[in-house]
């Protein structure tokens, strides 16, 4: 699948998108439309998420997903309000994404509604409050 | 099993694999990039090899004004001598550098 | 009262402990050796055996607080003890052992299993999963090597018609080696894997399979408690192999080469080198098996092989 | 009756400490829980303190053993956020010593593996004839473990012509052994008993979880980055990508030796296409608003860095993706259903790699301070 043919599966939940090179796309999409974006995709028999990255982006929380489409790589943007960091989790759609949420949440406090196993992954047993990756983080 | 026996069998006369490595030494092929040495005539105390350190491993010596190497923060990387504009550090072939004091695992 | 005395001497000199302990550790150290050889590296020196049974009678002897006690401590000190008993059973320098009973033979197959029976009651009682586990392991290891090996004995008594080694022995030593007898030579495969199994050798170190559960039922012991352990074990090399020669490879007879004498002593000594020295080899170039797969291949293989030669005899 | 038997942090079959909570019914496996996170050193968030030239030599130091995968992944994302194309020479350069480091990894997993069925001869033979690939690397870079081969725009050092004669042979002899290692391995009945239809993962659960590398591919998911994103010099080289349909850990063992023929192939044909010429452009130490992802082949699998550049000569953020990660939650329906005797082999058979796994922590990296528990922890925990 060329970088092109991913952005037409989800031209329809894009906000923006754009394509880098034949084998790189990137898109924004938003907090209503991302699991549609992501269900147009796993239709297109896309089935690996290579990974999900939290970014800290001073009012808003980017999460972008990875997404292994046959030959390019999608990266799929959502911006989340730091102010109410929750998302529904995609773990029904794409089933090994479990881990990479697990990372997000902890490092930096974006809730997945819905996660079969929310528990701590990277972060000590008594690691009492605050998230490592977020830019105000201060040990 | 019956692939490996003969293997096995011709193992018990050949000479081991294993080098007994204090008594026995490997030569180091030449390029090893072990402990950088200074050449303190060349150097013109220009503080380049600090600045591309990737460890900050290397401070100036007040005195001298010639680079010192930590050698328990340098990673070995030879950004150094790339960087040296007048080749003044070299990496040599020198790589048994343990030392009981902290302090003396330095290279100036 | 010099009945007593010769009891002694041959229960702490010859043939048990002071000369079997010696010996034993050396053929381990050898074993070790070539093992390591047949790895292409060259290993500890033969006498490292020495070293580390010495080093650890020297360490701290720890017991888990939630371990019992008793059998934790009694485990080890039993094994070595029936051990070294089998020693005197043995014919180690002529037809002639150093403790004549009846039916030896029994003696000696029950003697030799409670090394095993110590180590499993050792880590049941070290109250340690990987403990309980090995053990566990243990057990049902024992009943797949047992059968072929007590099979694979009854058909060498069967065919001698007596359940005394020294009568073995003597049989051999008029009618040639029972191993050249091709009726037997099943057996003799037969108690071969059942000592590969006996002695926790791979393919068959299940109990003690070092990545799964760490040293199996010895895994909570140490110091001069895990040294008593090793020494039996080691030990347990040599009376099985010993065993083996008296059963199928004449046992100690002396010989002669170019008119010198050799003695019975040496004699069973090489033969117990052989037999060590093929279980080395068959350590080199299998892996471990899994319990199901070990106890399935004993109880086919292994019992079928014994079960042929008992028939051929009979 | 269940109970639970804890593997790690600290144990023998683990090379390196995790902890795995595996709840057993006699010998078989019931549930298995992961935890990860032992060997933190704030990586990530590391790479964002420190310039792109300083950052090249922290990624190389995530792992061990596939120093140069990530090494070269950190390059190739910051050429594409500097929007750099490198010289052909270079290209050819990185291939061929990540091409060697494919073969060094490959046989150091088959010794693991080969330890953990407790065939501890064909573990020495492994590691005798990987010494012969580490002698290459050593002899082309200068180090055993961190070639530093790439620098941001092309690579550090030129391969010299009187290398070729060695590298050639070093390759005759390896391709020799693993050829005889084949044999060995497809034919001993202990490795059949102990390897097939072993932690078996099936194609379906292999593309659900996400697996990636020599482990998905033992699955039969035909999926291989050199070539569905290609990189240096791959999209010029033939090569072939090795799949197997059954999933079990003996594909695995296939595939992987398989693998290591196949990089013999590609350095030869790297070696005999190369182009000469420069082999680095300079890169300028600030790179303008940007983001860009790169992947790479590594060993195991597929590695993902992503990173995102803001005009100053320090990233915005970095993300590293190692293999591994995305390869354990493949490990649950592996053990499910299977005997703890197995759990070793399983568990290797995914080639872990824990270091690159857990690149996140909170210990300080300019202090390097760590908890100390007290004894009252100590006893809970020991509970």
């Amino acid at each position: 699948m060329k970088a092109s043919e991913a952005l037409e599966a989800i031209e329809n939940y894009v906000v923006e998108s754009k394509i880098l090179d034949e084998r790189r796309a990137i898109a924004v999409t938003d907090l209503a439309r991302y699991r549609d974006a992501l269900f147009a995709l796993k239709n297109k028999d896309v089935r690996h998420v290579s990974t999900i990255t939290g970014i800290d982006a001073g009012e808003d929380i980017a999460v972008i997903y990875h997404l292994h489409c046959g030959g390019s790589l999608l990266n799929l943007k959502v911006m989340v309000p730091k102010k109410d960091p929750r998302l529904r989790t995609v773990t029904d759609i794409f089933p090994g994404a479990a881990l990479y949420e697990r990372e997000v949440m902890e490092m930096l406090g974006v809730t997945f509604e819905g996660h079969p196993d929310p528990s701590r992954i990277f972060l000590p047993d008594d690691w009492k409050e605050g998230h490592p990756l977020r830019k105000g983080w201060k040990k | 099993m019956p692939r490996i026996l003969p293997e096995v069998l011709r193992n018990v006369l050949r000479k081991p694999a294993t080098v007994k490595y204090p008594y026995e030494r490997i030569e180091p092929p030449e390029g090893l990039r072990g402990k950088p040495v200074v050449d303190k005539e060349k150097c013109i105390s220009c503080g380049l090899c600090v600045r591309v350190c990737p460890n900050q491993a290397i401070t100036l010596n007040e005195e001298t004004k010639k680079p010192r190497t930590s050698l328990s923060r340098c990673i070995f990387c030879g950004e150094c001598a790339d960087a040296c504009p007048v080749k003044a550090i070299t990496m040599t072939k020198e790589y048994e550098l343990a030392v009981y004091d902290k302090a003396q695992a330095i290279s100036e | 009262m010099t009945e007593a005395l010769s009891f002694l001497l041959a229960y702490l000199i010859f043939p048990g402990l002071l000369f079997t302990g010696a010996v034993s550790l050396l053929f381990v150290g050898i074993d070790r050796k070539i093992a390591a050889h047949m790895q292409n590296r060259i290993g500890p020196p033969i006498w490292q055996e020495f070293f580390d049974v010495g080093k650890l009678f020297g360490k701290e002897d720890i017991t888990p607080s939630s371990a019992q006690t008793t059998v934790f401590t009694l485990a080890p000190l039993l094994a070595f003890g029936a051990i070294v008993a089998v020693m005197l059973l043995l014919p180690v320098n002529s037809a002639q052992p150093a403790l004549v009973l009846v039916a030896d033979l029994i003696a000696i197959i029950y003697l030799l299993n409670i090394p095993a029976i110590c180590v499993m009651l050792g880590g049941y009682s070290s109250a340690c999963p990987f403990g309980a586990s090995g053990a566990s392991r243990y057990v049902v290891q024992l009943f797949g090597y047992e059968l072929a090996f007590i099979i694979a004995a009854l058909a060498v008594a069967v065919k001698v018609d007596s359940l005394s080694l020294s009568d073995f022995v003597s049989y051999q030593a008029q009618n040639g080696w029972l191993v050249l007898d091709w009726r037997l030579l099943p057996a003799l495969i037969a108690s071969l894997i059942a000592i590969q199994g006996k002695l926790l050798r791979v393919p068959f170190d299940i109990p003690e399979a070092e990545v799964e559960i760490v040293h199996g039922p010895l895994t909570e012991y140490s110091g001069p408690k895990l040294a008593l352990m090793r020494i039996a074990y080691d030990i347990e090399i040599l009376a099985v192999a010993g065993f083996i020669t008296a059963l199928f490879l004449g046992g100690p007879t002396p010989f002669n080469i170019g008119g010198v004498q050799i003695p019975g002593i040496v004699s069973f000594l090489i033969k117990c080198l052989a037999i060590v020295l093929f279980t080395t080899t068959l350590r080199c170039i299998a892996a471990r098996l899994r319990i199901d797969q070990a106890v399935r291949f004993f109880w086919t293989f292994a019992v079928i092989l014994a079960v042929m030669s008992l028939l051929l005899v009979i | 009756m269940t109970f639970v038997v804890p593997i790690g942090p600290q144990h023998p079959a683990l090379l390196e400490p995790e902890h795995f909570r595996f709840e057993v019914r006699g010998e078989e496996i019931i549930d298995v829980k992961i935890r990860l996170g032992y060997m933190h050193r704030g990586i990530e968030r590391g790479l964002m303190d420190r310039t792109y030239y300083q950052g090249l030599y922290l990624a190389e130091r995530i792992c061990g053993i596939c120093s140069h995968a990530h090494n070269l992944c950190f390059s190739q994302t910051v050429e594409r956020l500097a929007g750099v194309e490198i010289p052909d020479r270079a290209r050819y350069i990185r291939t061929i010593v990540a091409e060697l480091e494919r073969i060094h990894s490959h046989l150091l997993w088959a010794g693991v593996a080969a330890h953990e069925i407790g065939f501890i001869t064909l573990f020495m033979l492994f590691w005798r004839d990987r010494e012969h690939v580490q002698d290459l690397l050593e002899m082309i870079s200068g180090n055993r473990c961190y070639y530093s081969m790439c620098a941001i725009g092309g690579t550090r050092r030129d391969m010299r012509p009187e290398h070729l004669p060695k590298i050639d042979r070093g390759l005759k002899v390896l391709e020799k052994a693993t050829k005889h290692y084949v044999s060995v391995a497809t034919s001993d009945r202990t490795i059949l008993a102990r390897c097939e239809n072993i932690g078996v993962l099936t194609k379906q659960d292999a593309r659900n979880f996400c697996a990636v590398g020599p482990h998905a591919r033992a699955s039969g998911v035909d999926v291989d980055m050199r070539r569905d994103d290609p990189y240096a010099a791959y999209a010029e080289i033939p090569f072939g990508v090795v799949t197997q349909s059954e999933g079990d850990v003996f594909a695995r063992v296939v595939v992987r030796l398989r693998e290591v023929l196949e990089a013999i192939g590609i350095i030869r044909h790297a070696l005999d296409k190369m182009p000469t010429g420069p082999i680095r452009t300079r890169v300028r130490a600030k790179i303008p608003p940007n983001e860009a992802t790169s992947r790479v082949e590594a060993p195991r699998g597929e590695l993902l860095h992503f990173g995102i550049s803001n005009g100053t000569e320090k990233p915005e953020r970095w993300r590293v993706r190692p293999p591994t990660y995305a390869n354990i939650p493949s490990l649950v329906p592996m053990f499910v259903g299977g005997t703890i005797a197995e759990i070793p082999i399983v568990l290797a058979s995914i080639d872990p790699c824990m270091c690159c796994t857990d690149r996140v922590t909170i210990v300080d990296v300019t202090t390097g301070k760590s908890r100390i528990l007290t004894m009252e922890e100590l006893r809970r925990m020991a509970r």
